[in-house]
């Protein structure tokens, strides 16, 4: 089966500082990603915040000048690919945003923006449109009169309901979720995990979720990408990932997650340190100054991410082979 | 047994202008002994936050409160403001959810902290220069010398919550309040912290206030939690009861919400509907709108506090009291 | 769950409807407006003029028919203030929104093209904000429009006059509101509504016109306002200085040239204009001060 | 700090430039160049001997070669004749700077130490009369025309009470005396017309600060409200406020302008505006081109005391 959407070699940087004379400095975002999102398949990217998890996300979506490496749509370059091409992909590829508050313009009914997508790519009459958002309202578990109303009028959670309604408006292939829960109260979290879940089921979309919220991808992915400083360094079935954890960093972080009804925390065992700026990384592998396993050869050598067994790879010179 | 350090009775607290207040907080009881940690969950405008603020006796104003707030004996919500302040940074502490913009951008870090032993201990500047940078040690900042020059843009999220953590501990207080102190961080560093909070109240023997969102965050650091929904405890009790034999709706309804690594489920349980805005808090029990197992007795009366077990209470109609 | 729809702007009504400042401004401003469109008609009912000169009735007292007296060229104080006032609210007026427009295409360019674009713009947008403001509009006022090639016939001609006050203080007047939508086309270039507009293949054009437009408004709307007080200064402070509007045109400023010399022999009539002038700025402050709060992104809903 | 302050003169060196540039060519398109006026002041002028004029006067050349000329000759140091006082334009100029230096120095103190106070105070007690009064107070300020205000000043403290004069220099046997009595006015006029803004803007920059969080840290630190404010909020709401400032500097001269004009101070303003107004255009240039100069270096030392106020900015402006 072939990619739906693929990342290759994919790299992104950021200009900062600069002036008139100073020449500006490149920041890595997103350093060579190779990653590849199957149709009907619900693909996350776990990492903590500066890992670019969301600069691969807005890099996909062409949001963001790509400095290194191709964005592949159904076989096709995004680079060079025509036009009409390209506003094909972009029907076939929604996007859900963390902040259902800052998502939705606040000028625009809930109807005129479920229905911006289908002006933009001119599906449908003025009628058809308005029934298709009706629809889509119902989809999503609003009631029809809500396509009158402004956002500002719903909450949180409704909010999140009607951006999935906009992304479903045109109905596409693959829909990218950044942070889609992060926003909201805990108990609003699992109705619209449930939702992602159902219309899934419904509609054989494919997901790339990108989350921090490791229990919530393990509720809903398939497979699992944990990013580190830009780079992807494990890729793996969700299962695999959260039952043997190849990566020294993907298991720092499982062991982090709070877990309920274990009993009062006893300390140790943390991930020591911070995140390093992208402007200096370390050398070697950009994990090993926080890395319990690390060696004299982690510190000078670059770990390529490379199959490991069936499915997974990872970019590590000593992976873990046992169960947590 | 010693009167505890820290005990609410029906405390109730009123935002906004006289005759337009919204009711935040609507009677709450609680009571935490020294050197333990209560922690405190609830959802968005559950009232958790203004909770602290009642007791360091920074709530917005205008307000208005009702009830009793004990710290050591002391009624602090009769205390007069400068009493209040007296206490507040000496004898209790707090830090906050984003320590970002907690922090005063234009002042280094070493100021910051050595400000709270001049003030309550009237310590000269340079010896407290010199207990800043210890404390900063203490709090596991590495280079602390060098770090206590620094501004708080220069130093990382996780660094900026030691910080703060280091000017509460400045004056070893009895009570450290957090609320949501790693909410705003990535869970490794949420990890590093909240073993640092534990290894402080190990050393210190302080009282903690744990607040969070986060069921999971809450009982890994609680001895007894208190489950708050639109102004009122649902359920208070030990944090291994509470968590494990959930005895109002509420409760069991967020912990069987959870996601959980370690079981997948086809379909998540959901608590149907949203929060409920303290403005429009319905009469009678505030959850009733969205329980299954509510009746028409449900919007009739607020349930009261019962004790369901030793120590465990729950307000809600449907539990059976303990004999 | 039948709540009714209710837009953005309904609520910005709500609030400023209850600030009576605001409203008052307004309306003192509505009035004044009127009064000074009803000049002709009072000239004929008391039968007086503010335009034609009577040397026979200089400086005289408020009375029955001279209601405010009359001035130096025996004009009738109170029709010549009138007429005044049209000359200098209409001005006002129209600086204001030229310098709105000018100001919001120079603003939403830097602000959504970027780079270069923004760079360029805002050096020019600073340059021309740290000119030396009134000296500057003194060598405008003053420049001869037929070495710029206007003919002689519309130079010598009253539209000119008004025109060329009206095009100098947009000039200079366009910076604050270019500033504020750069700002605000910036802040809203990142937020996730337009990147969603954006991910859907919408054109620039949409997106400038759909989303950033009508959200980036409301600060224009507020500096606009403000703008008209600053113009009516302006105007005055030129007019008095004898290179504003130039007679037989009148305007509250233009009013003020004899005022230092008259001071002391007449002061009521070096008053009255700068108090209308004043009154008027007043008011146009408090109606802008009002739909500033009204309008406040913080007391909008997300 | 050497490199930044060599690099932003150089910079405003460029700007300075610019700004000649345009404003000579703005004069030049002014009515009535130097051979128009002596052709008037001689009608029988025959058209060879215009011709003659223009060309020793340069007046027939492009706008470029006449500024090149201009140009050179300045930098040599020569900024030539005044027209009307016939004296060198800079031994008119000196003085006078000095003049606008004290006259706006003095307003320009008072209306900040007044603006920041009332500011605080209004923001501290928001909602109260205090807040209202002295936003009416700011209002009253924003809205009236200086020129206006000082003929009231004039016609109150000088024509009908007689207390202080009307305007002009004092002399110099007069003291501190006469220069405080000669200052009261257009200080006060220029400090009335100038505070309003910054008040109001003081009280917003104070209003903001006052509910960020490290206020309620400060305040959860248990200083008292007086450490807080000076310690922590007074800092932190002088940075808005100063870039206001030296934003609005160009128009604090403006303002002077006007004042001089009214009260006959012998400053910059009212020796541009009578240069202008009398055609004599050399005077003009130069006078706006060492008040631009003034306002730029005003701004560099404004460059300068932000990076001191806010660490987050290096120097340059640009945000760490």
């Amino acid at each position: 089966m072939s990619a739906l959407l693929e990342a290759r070699d994919l790299s992104v940087s950021f200009p900062v500082g600069g002036g008139w004379l100073q020449p500006a400095r490149q920041v890595p975002a997103v350093r060579g990603v190779n990653l590849a999102l199957q149709a009907g398949e619900a693909l996350a990217v776990v990492g903590e915040s500066g890992s670019g998890k969301t600069t691969l996300a807005r890099a996909l979506l062409g949001l963001v000048p790509v400095s290194g490496g191709q964005v592949i749509f159904a076989g096709q370059d995004t680079a060079t690919m025509p036009a009409s091409a390209r506003q094909a992909m972009r029907r076939q590829v929604q996007m859900v945003f963390q902040d259902p508050f800052g998502s939705l313009d606040p000028r625009l009914t809930v109807g005129g923006i479920i229905a911006e997508p289908l002006e933009i790519h001119g599906l449908g009459t003025t009628a058809t449109r308005r029934a298709r958002v009706a629809e889509l309202l119902g989809l999503v578990g609003l009631p029809a009169d809500a396509a009158a109303r402004y956002p500002h009028q719903f909450s949180g959670g409704q909010r999140q309901r009607i951006a999935l309604a906009r992304a479903l408006a045109p109905a596409p292939q693959v829909i990218i979720a950044d942070e889609p829960l992060s926003a909201l109260d805990v108990s609003i979290q699992s109705q619209i995990l449930n939702l992602l879940v159902e219309l899934r089921a419904r509609i054989g979309l494919a997901y790339l979720m990108i989350s921090h919220d490791l229990a919530a991808v393990h509720h809903l992915a398939d497979r699992v990408a944990t990013m580190y400083l830009g780079a992807v360094v494990e890729v793996a079935g969700v299962e695999e990932m959260f039952t043997r954890p190849a990566h020294p960093y993907t298991a720092g972080l499982l062991a982090a997650v709070p877990r309920l009804g274990a009993g009062k925390r006893v300390p140790g065992g943390t991930l020591p340190g911070d995140i390093p700026s992208p402007l200096a990384p370390p050398p070697g592998c950009v994990f090993h100054p926080r890395c319990a396993g690390a060696t004299a050869r982690c510190g000078q050598e670059v770990p390529l991410l490379r199959p490991l067994d069936a499915g997974r790879a990872v970019a590590c010179h000593h992976p873990l082979t046992g169960a947590v | 047994m010693t009167a505890p350090l820290l005990h609410a009775a029906d405390l109730k607290v009123t935002l906004g202008p006289p005759g337009a207040g919204v009711a935040v907080i609507a009677g709450l009881d609680f009571s935490l002994e020294a050197g333990r940690t209560l922690g405190v969950v609830g959802e968005s405008g559950c009232g958790k936050s203004m909770t602290a603020l009642a007791i360091m006796g920074l709530l917005p104003r205008p307000h208005a409160v009702g009830g009793a707030l004990r710290f050591n004996g002391t009624d602090v919500l009769t205390l007069p403001a400068e009493g209040h302040r007296r206490l507040r940074g000496a004898q209790m502490a707090m830090i906050f959810q984003e320590p970002m913009t907690a922090l005063n951008p234009v002042v280094t870090v070493g100021r910051q902290i050595a400000e709270m032993l001049e003030v309550h201990r009237a310590t000269p500047p340079d010896q407290a220069a010199r207990q800043a940078v210890a404390l900063l040690e203490r709090v596991g900042i590495a280079d602390a010398g060098r770090r206590a020059t620094a501004f708080p843009h220069q130093l990382s999220g996780g660094m900026r919550q030691r910080v703060m953590i280091a000017m509460a501990i400045a004056c070893k207080p009895a009570l450290l309040i957090a609320d949501e102190p790693t909410t705003a961080l990535d869970v490794s560093v949420q990890a590093q912290i909240l073993d640092l909070l534990l290894e402080l109240q190990r050393d210190e023997g302080m009282a903690m206030v744990f607040i969070s969102h986060n069921l999971g965050v809450v009982s890994e650091m609680a001895d007894d939690i208190l489950v708050m929904y639109s102004g009122r405890a649902v359920e208070y009790g030990p944090a291994q009861a509470v968590l494990r034999a959930p005895r109002h709706p509420y409760t069991a309804g967020l912990i069987a919400t959870l996601p959980d690594i370690g079981r997948r489920q086809a379909v998540l349980p959901v608590i149907p509907g949203n929060v409920v805005n303290p403005r429009r808090r319905p009469a009678g029990c505030a959850f009733a709108g969205r329980c299954a197992q509510a009746g028409a007795d449900c919007a009739a009366a607020v349930p009261m506090l019962t004790p369901v077990a030793a120590g465990h209470a729950a307000a809600c109609l449907r539990v059976r009291p303990a004999a | 769950m039948s709540e009714a729809a209710v837009s953005v702007w309904q609520l910005r009504w709500r609030r400023l409807r209850r600030d009576w400042p605001a409203l008052a401004g307004a309306g003192v401003l509505v009035a004044l407006y009127l009064a000074c469109r009803a000049a002709p008609w009072l000239e004929d009912w008391l039968g007086v003029s503010g335009v034609e000169t009577d040397l026979l009735s200089r400086f005289e007292p408020a009375d029955g028919q001279h209601w405010l007296g009359s001035d130096e060229a025996g004009r009738d104080e109170l029709c010549r203030l009138l007429r005044g006032g049209q000359v200098s609210l209409s001005i006002g007026f129209m600086a204001a929104l030229g310098s709105s427009l000018v100001g919001t295409v120079i603003g939403a360019c830097a602000g959504y093209f970027r780079g270069k674009v923004d760079m360029v713009l805002m050096r020019f947008t600073d340059f021309v904000l740290a000119l030396p403001g009134l000296p500057v509009l003194i060598i405008l006022a003053a420049i001869d429009l037929t070495k710029l090639g206007f003919s002689q016939d519309f130079v010598r001609s009253g539209d000119a006059g008004y025109w060329r006050i009206v095009a100098i203080v947009t000039l200079l007047g366009w910076t604050t509101v270019a500033r504020l939508v750069r700002a605000a086309t910036l802040a809203l270039a990142e937020r996730e509504f337009v990147l969603a507009a954006r991910a859907q293949g919408a054109s620039a054009w949409r997106v400038l016109w759909v989303h950033v437009l009508p959200n980036a408004i409301s600060p224009v709307i507020v500096a606009t306002t403000l703008r008209m007080g600053g113009v009516l200064l302006t105007e005055s402070a030129l007019s008095f200085l004898g290179v504003g509007i130039q007679p037989p045109a009148t305007s509250w400023g233009s009013m003020l040239t004899n005022a230092q010399e008259l001071i002391a022999t007449a002061p009521l009539l070096a008053i009255y204009p700068g108090a209308l002038v004043l009154v008027s700025v007043i008011a146009i402050n408090f109606f802008g001060d009002g739909l500033q709060s009204a309008f406040d992104p913080r007391s909008d809903p997300g | 700090m050497g490199r930044f302050l060599s690099f932003r003169l150089l910079g405003a060196a460029v700007v300075l430039l610019a700004k000649s540039f345009v404003i000579f060519a703005l004069i030049g398109l002014m009515p009535g160049d130097p051979i128009d006026l002596m052709i008037n002041a001689n009608p029988e002028t025959t058209p060879e001997q215009m011709a003659h004029l223009r060309a020793i006067y340069g007046v027939d050349q492009s706008i470029w070669l006449r500024y090149v000329h201009w140009l050179t000759d300045a930098l040599g140091g020569d900024f030539g004749f005044s027209r009307i006082q016939h004296r060198p334009v800079l031994d008119i100029v000196i003085p006078a700077l000095g003049n606008t230096l004290i006259l706006t120095g003095v307003a320009f103190v008072i209306s900040t130490v007044l603006a920041i106070t009332l500011g605080t105070l209004a923001a501290l007690r928001r909602g109260s009369w205090v807040d209202r009064t002295i936003n009416l107070f700011a209002f009253a300020g924003i809205s009236v025309p200086s020129f206006w205000l000082g003929l009231l000043f004039i016609y109150v403290f000088a024509v009908k009470l007689g207390w202080l004069p009307a305007g002009g220099m004092p002399r110099p046997e007069q003291g501190w005396r006469g220069m405080a009595a000669h200052l009261a006015l257009p200080v006060a006029t220029l400090v009335i017309v100038e505070v309003g803004g910054l008040t109001r803007y003081a009280r917003s920059a104070m209003i903001e600060v006052l509910g960020q969080d490290f206020i309620r840290t400060a305040r959860a630190k248990g200083l008292t409200n007086q450490r807080m404010l000076l310690r922590h909020a007074l800092r932190n709401a002088l940075i808005p406020v100063l870039t206001l400032i030296a934003l609005q500097l160009g128009g604090l001269f403006s303002g002077a302008a006007l004042t001089e004009a009214m009260f006959a101070w012998r400053g910059m303003g009212r020796l541009i505006l009578e240069a202008i107004l009398g055609n004599d255009y050399n005077l003009a240039l130069v006078c706006l081109l060492f008040v631009t100069a003034t306002i730029l270096l005003a701004n560099i030392l404004a460059d300068i005391a932000y990076t001191w106020l806010d660490p987050r900015i290096s120097l340059g402006g640009r945000r760490k």
